[in-house]
């Protein structure tokens, strides 16, 4: 079911709600051009695209500071975004840039900006949900009143690691927000497959905290519901676990198509994309008298603009130096390390 | 012969056995719709009850594995990436491989791990471009790298047909090589390297996704005027000492090209079993061209430098020959 | 609150009874000889003792066949009696003879008897579950109705495997019982510090499978709840969690008095020993008229004479030969395999 | 100078640098009591604030220390024994230690795990007794075995110290031995192998609790009138080269005596290093002393026979001498 208004928004800031609409485009557009610049060898390997979830990683972080910490995921594009990471940096390290966020040694799947509280993408499935607790757990020792969220799809919810990660949030009441991105499937396993419940929140009462269930594709939904963790969390009330139910539009990764196998039907596809929250949350938005068409249309403008100006940043950037593949691992460092190849 | 490629070779050897040996059953994720391309067509031939698509649970289902083996079922079981090998570290090595000594030989556990993507392929970066067979040697798992489509298919069957946990480590960068492959029934046996090429003023020995490069290099060389032998240990643990000791024995220097990390790597342990065993006929240092110690980074020059490569080993090789 | 008598207990053979009661007296006093041998340095190294929780054993394995599997735990003797591991065997074991069950090679931490369907005693935490569930799943494809056991303890609950395991179980619907026995500590940790909620059989909640709680000092009550579960199993409905409250009366292993470390109430003890199984049950026997006081004395004296029989023939049998340390690695064998040390 | 218990050293040095610096926390299993011996007292000194007891859930408590480490802390993760290390293995050597790298080198990962019943001690058999430290240098994870209590000070200090990954294995065979300890602040930098006897017929390389069973060998040797050099590596990475290889050229022979197994081992890196850069001053085979590639067994007489023992090393070094 659709739902894109939700109960107060009128209260909102427009300002805010032009804010939200301008994340989930700018993650849409950013998608796509990274598709674009992939298949034109821009870029090397593949990314997974979080074409259909920005609603998701946009409402969750609407609602968090910029000394709040996000553990992400392979599919980190739209959290990084979300949480105020700039294009140019992010382009410029998918084309191994010395420039990009992470000078070219990371990729994708390892995005981080650490001024930000994004500490990484992570190409390991559920790993990064105790790093989250880590970060959650230095600030409530510190006395601070930041909170961390450990993005992870459905499929995340059946590594050990999580449910370890959950726990000890729970025990220590960590400021934890667990954010499982339900987006129905793991590569090809469907979660109704993989786990025996409708509700993967329900694992969150194993572990006496919260378990929230929300419609990931109503930006609004989610912001709310995120809102209320968050509180809760910086009340020092500790986790909980909030289920987004959410879709991707695209294949697992830019290199699904290729690879030709098919694990659901156009049928289910066309349903959800007729709930796209960056096409239905505009025309809310119009509708409602909140925003002129001019404006939404300003919003798309810029977002198109930002992403020209990130491309042309990123091709302009030069290419680190081979020989400095050895620096950077260790902060602490001594002869003989890293050991050379040759 | 007919030609196929690296990775029909291994689907065959899985389908074929699995005709022979009913209790041949394959686990893994994203295994039916054959994401890593080698389980395609087994859902269709086998049902369901031979393949089984597992949640992202790496370290349960390898227990499962080890369980289901010890019950008597022979589990093939797939991983998708190299580093999942980590997340199931504990039941591989401290579970199925230890289980039978334990227990003061009682039973057996015929697990075969498959990693059909192995190792690096550009862009993957840091935590999808290990090759850790190191790892799984260090703690006495048997473990083969074949190089062609026809060692893949030999040692595969070999792993299927043994009796104890075996790993498969089948290179990303091989996949789609084609060459010469035997139909029907074939094995080679583990712990037998192959000389892949003959030579006689110094020996290469690559592995795996290194043994093409390994050639070509020993093809530039002659043209130097330097016979260069490659062997390919093929597998990586039993260690055919005599094959990889012989031909040092008969050239005197040998350059070790691995493509796992350096420290404690596989080129480690070929290096002290030469240092030991053929100490008596070494005329000069024993060199390594190993991935450097660092996860392997994204940019492509980067990656580059990392990597163990062709023009590092001819360096290499053409210093050693003046050594 | 103590509560021997179950419901339609009257019904039961008096044969089982005395039986229930034998394998309970053969584990106590097992126990209490093995400690002597240790301190007697009969006996290298040392054990985890199942003094105080042979009621779950007790109770589980009895409604179990010879081919049902069970894992076991480091503290797996209690296990291994019930599902018929013989005393001699398992002393010679422990003494490091070649008659012992693992040859010598395994000691308490690792025996098993593959013929009886015992996979092994296991040194860490929760890594037998999701072996109990590959065994499960050998029975199901085969048709079988075997089911599988897995024993583990309150601390070995939050280890992500056992998540995984019970996740595997549920969505394949396999045939295995995990058995928590929370004895409320992992060595010093009180679960009540290591987990928010106060049964953990409500984790069986998040994969959708039964989650059963009894009291684990009651071996009818156990056996009760076993016998459900095994069932439903064996009926090809699944898994069956199933949380048993016990307690053990000495330290985690018999080294804990030596390190004097104190994490547990002298009055705690004193409380749940008025609740000893081996104790209690043979009372409520004589009590109900089900037996004689001379028969539960028959019954203490047979114990006695096994053991005594045990530990002489696991003095008389020989030490294995150190040349053989490197056979019976590998099922398979191949020259240079396993590399010797020098 | 005072002499403490090896486990005391590290205690010391634990409680020393707590004193000094707010941002170390503790944390690890049953640490509070102390079930290990490292933490005594910390609860007492420190509060409930510094010292955290987990749950069962190793892969979490070590992913955890990672993100306090990257806000800001400096947790010491204390593991009660070597196998957790396998189940933790992913947060460890794929997250902790990579981490930095990936990121572009933003950030650190200050965490120092702390092993202080590391490896084998009689009865522990197959599950508990390994020494598996290869496995973590293979991965390029920084690490020290100290072998005396003075080393166990300054090293583990000098771990903490550290703003990357560091692990410190201190063997259970050593915990209660006794030696004279600096008091108050005292650091080994990582890195510097340690001369702990001088020879010159011949190099004996000893790790951890080799150390003193070495000493004893070249003590004997020292009987049939062969001096035997013994160096301890003390840093098992960075590795000492220059110290390592400086002694082997002068003694032209070198039995590398090494507590973990052998395929892969730290024994293979080290006699590969030797093979490389001592070449020229080699005047025999390169030889190792380690475990059997078996679990450790239970029973007395197997246990001896897998493990490197004094007799071994005698007997390897007196062969040697000849050779
Ligand atoms: C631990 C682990 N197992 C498997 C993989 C391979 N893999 C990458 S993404 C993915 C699916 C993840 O599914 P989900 O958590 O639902 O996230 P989604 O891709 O749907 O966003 C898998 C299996 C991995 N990277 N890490
Ligand atoms: C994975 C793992 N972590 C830690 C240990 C060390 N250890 C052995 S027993 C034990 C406590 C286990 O507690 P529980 O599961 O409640 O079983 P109990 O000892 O109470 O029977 C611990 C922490 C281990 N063997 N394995
Ligand atoms: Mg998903
Ligand atoms: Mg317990």
């Amino acid at each position: 079911m659709l739902r894109p208004v939700a109960k107060g928004v009128k209260a909102m800031e427009k300002a805010t709600l032009l804010s939200l609409y301008r994340t989930m485009r700018l993650i849409r557009r950013f998608e796509e051009r990274i598709v674009e610049l992939i298949n034109r060898n821009e870029i090397p390997g593949v990314t997974h695209e979080y074409v259909g979830e920005e609603a998701v990683a946009t409402g969750v972080c609407s609602v968090l500071r910029p000394d709040d910490v996000i553990t992400s995921t392979h599919r980190g594009h739209g959290h990084i975004l979300a949480k105020g990471g700039q294009p140019r940096r992010m382009i410029a390290e998918l084309m191994g840039r010395e420039s990009g966020y992470n000078r070219g040694r990371g990729g994708s799947m390892h995005i981080a900006d650490l001024s930000l509280g994004i500490y990484g993408a992570n190409g390991i499935v559920g790993a990064g949900a105790p790093i989250a607790c880590g970060a959650a757990f230095a600030a409530k020792l510190n006395g601070k009143d930041r909170v961390a969220v450990a993005f992870f799809g459905d499929g995340a919810t059946n590594q050990g690691v999580v449910h370890e990660a959950m726990n000890l949030a729970a025990i220590w009441s960590l400021p934890v927000i667990f954010v499982c991105e339900n987006n129905g499937y793991a590569i090809s396993a469907s979660i109704k497959e993989m786990a025996t419940i409708e509700r993967l929140s329900d694992r969150a009462r194993g572990y006496g905290m919260p378990g929230e269930w929300v419609d990931g594709m109503d930006v609004l939904a989610v912001r709310g519901a995120a809102e209320k963790a968050v509180a809760h969390a910086r009340r020092g009330e500790g986790p909980t676990f909030l289920e987004c139910r959410t879709y991707r539009f695209v294949g697992h990764f830019t290199a699904e198509r290729a690879l030709n196998i098919r694990y659901r039907g156009d049928e289910e596809i066309a349903e959800w994309r007729k709930r796209d929250p960056v096409e239905t949350f505009p025309a809310w938005l119009e509708r409602e008298g909140i925003a002129t068409a001019a404006e939404t249309e300003g919003v798309r403008r810029e977002v198109e603009g930002a992403l020209e100006d990130a491309i042309a940043f990123a091709r302009a950037s030069p290419f680190p130096q081979g020989e400095e593949a050895l620096d950077g691992m260790y902060a602490t460092s001594y002869p003989n390390l890293p050991a050379r190849g040759v | 012969m007919r030609e196929i490629r690296y990775l029909e070779a291994l689907s065959e050897a899985l389908r074929e056995e699995m005709r022979r040996d009913p209790r041949v059953v394959v686990i893994g994720e994203d295994i039916r719709h054959s994401l890593r391309g080698m389980t395609k067509g087994i859902l269709q031939e086998f049902g369901p009850n031979r393949i089984f698509d597992t949640p992202i649970s790496e370290a349960g289902f390898t227990g499962l594995a080890t369980g289901a083996a010890m019950a008597g079922m022979r589990p093939v079981v797939e991983f998708q990436i190299n580093a999942l090998l980590f997340l199931a570290f504990d039941q591989l090595v401290d579970q199925a491989l230890k289980l039978r000594y334990m227990m003061g030989g009682q039973g057996k556990v015929p697990v075969t791990y498959i990693l059909p993507a192995s190792g690096a392929r550009p862009g993957l970066a840091g935590q999808h471009a290990d090759h850790p067979y190191p790892l799984l040697l260090h703690m006495g798992m048997k473990a083969a790298m074949p190089s062609t489509p026809r060692d893949a298919k030999g040692l595969f069957t070999a792993a299927l047909r043994d009796d104890d946990p075996v790993m498969i480590f089948a290179p990303a960068a091989l996949g789609g090589t084609r060459g010469p492959v035997p139909e029907g029934d074939f094995v080679i046996q583990l712990g037998q390297a192959e000389v892949k090429r003959k030579g006689n003023d110094m020996t290469i020995v690559a592995v795996g996704p290194l043994v093409p490069a390994a050639l070509k290099v020993a093809e530039e060389l002659a043209g130097d005027g330097i016979s260069a032998e490659v062997v390919d240990p093929r597998s990586l643990l039993p260690i055919d000492h005599e094959t990889i000791v012989g031909s040092v024995r008969k050239t005197g220097r040998v350059v070790i090209f691995d493509d796992s990390n350096r420290t404690c790597g596989f080129a480690a342990e070929l290096a002290a079993i030469i240092a030991d065993e053929a100490f008596e006929s070494l005329r000069a240092p024993v060199k390594r061209v190993t991935r450097a110690d660092v996860p392997v980074p994204f940019s492509p020059p980067l990656e580059n430098y990392v990597l163990p490569t062709r023009d590092k080993l001819l360096a290499k090789c053409r210093a050693l020959a003046k050594a």
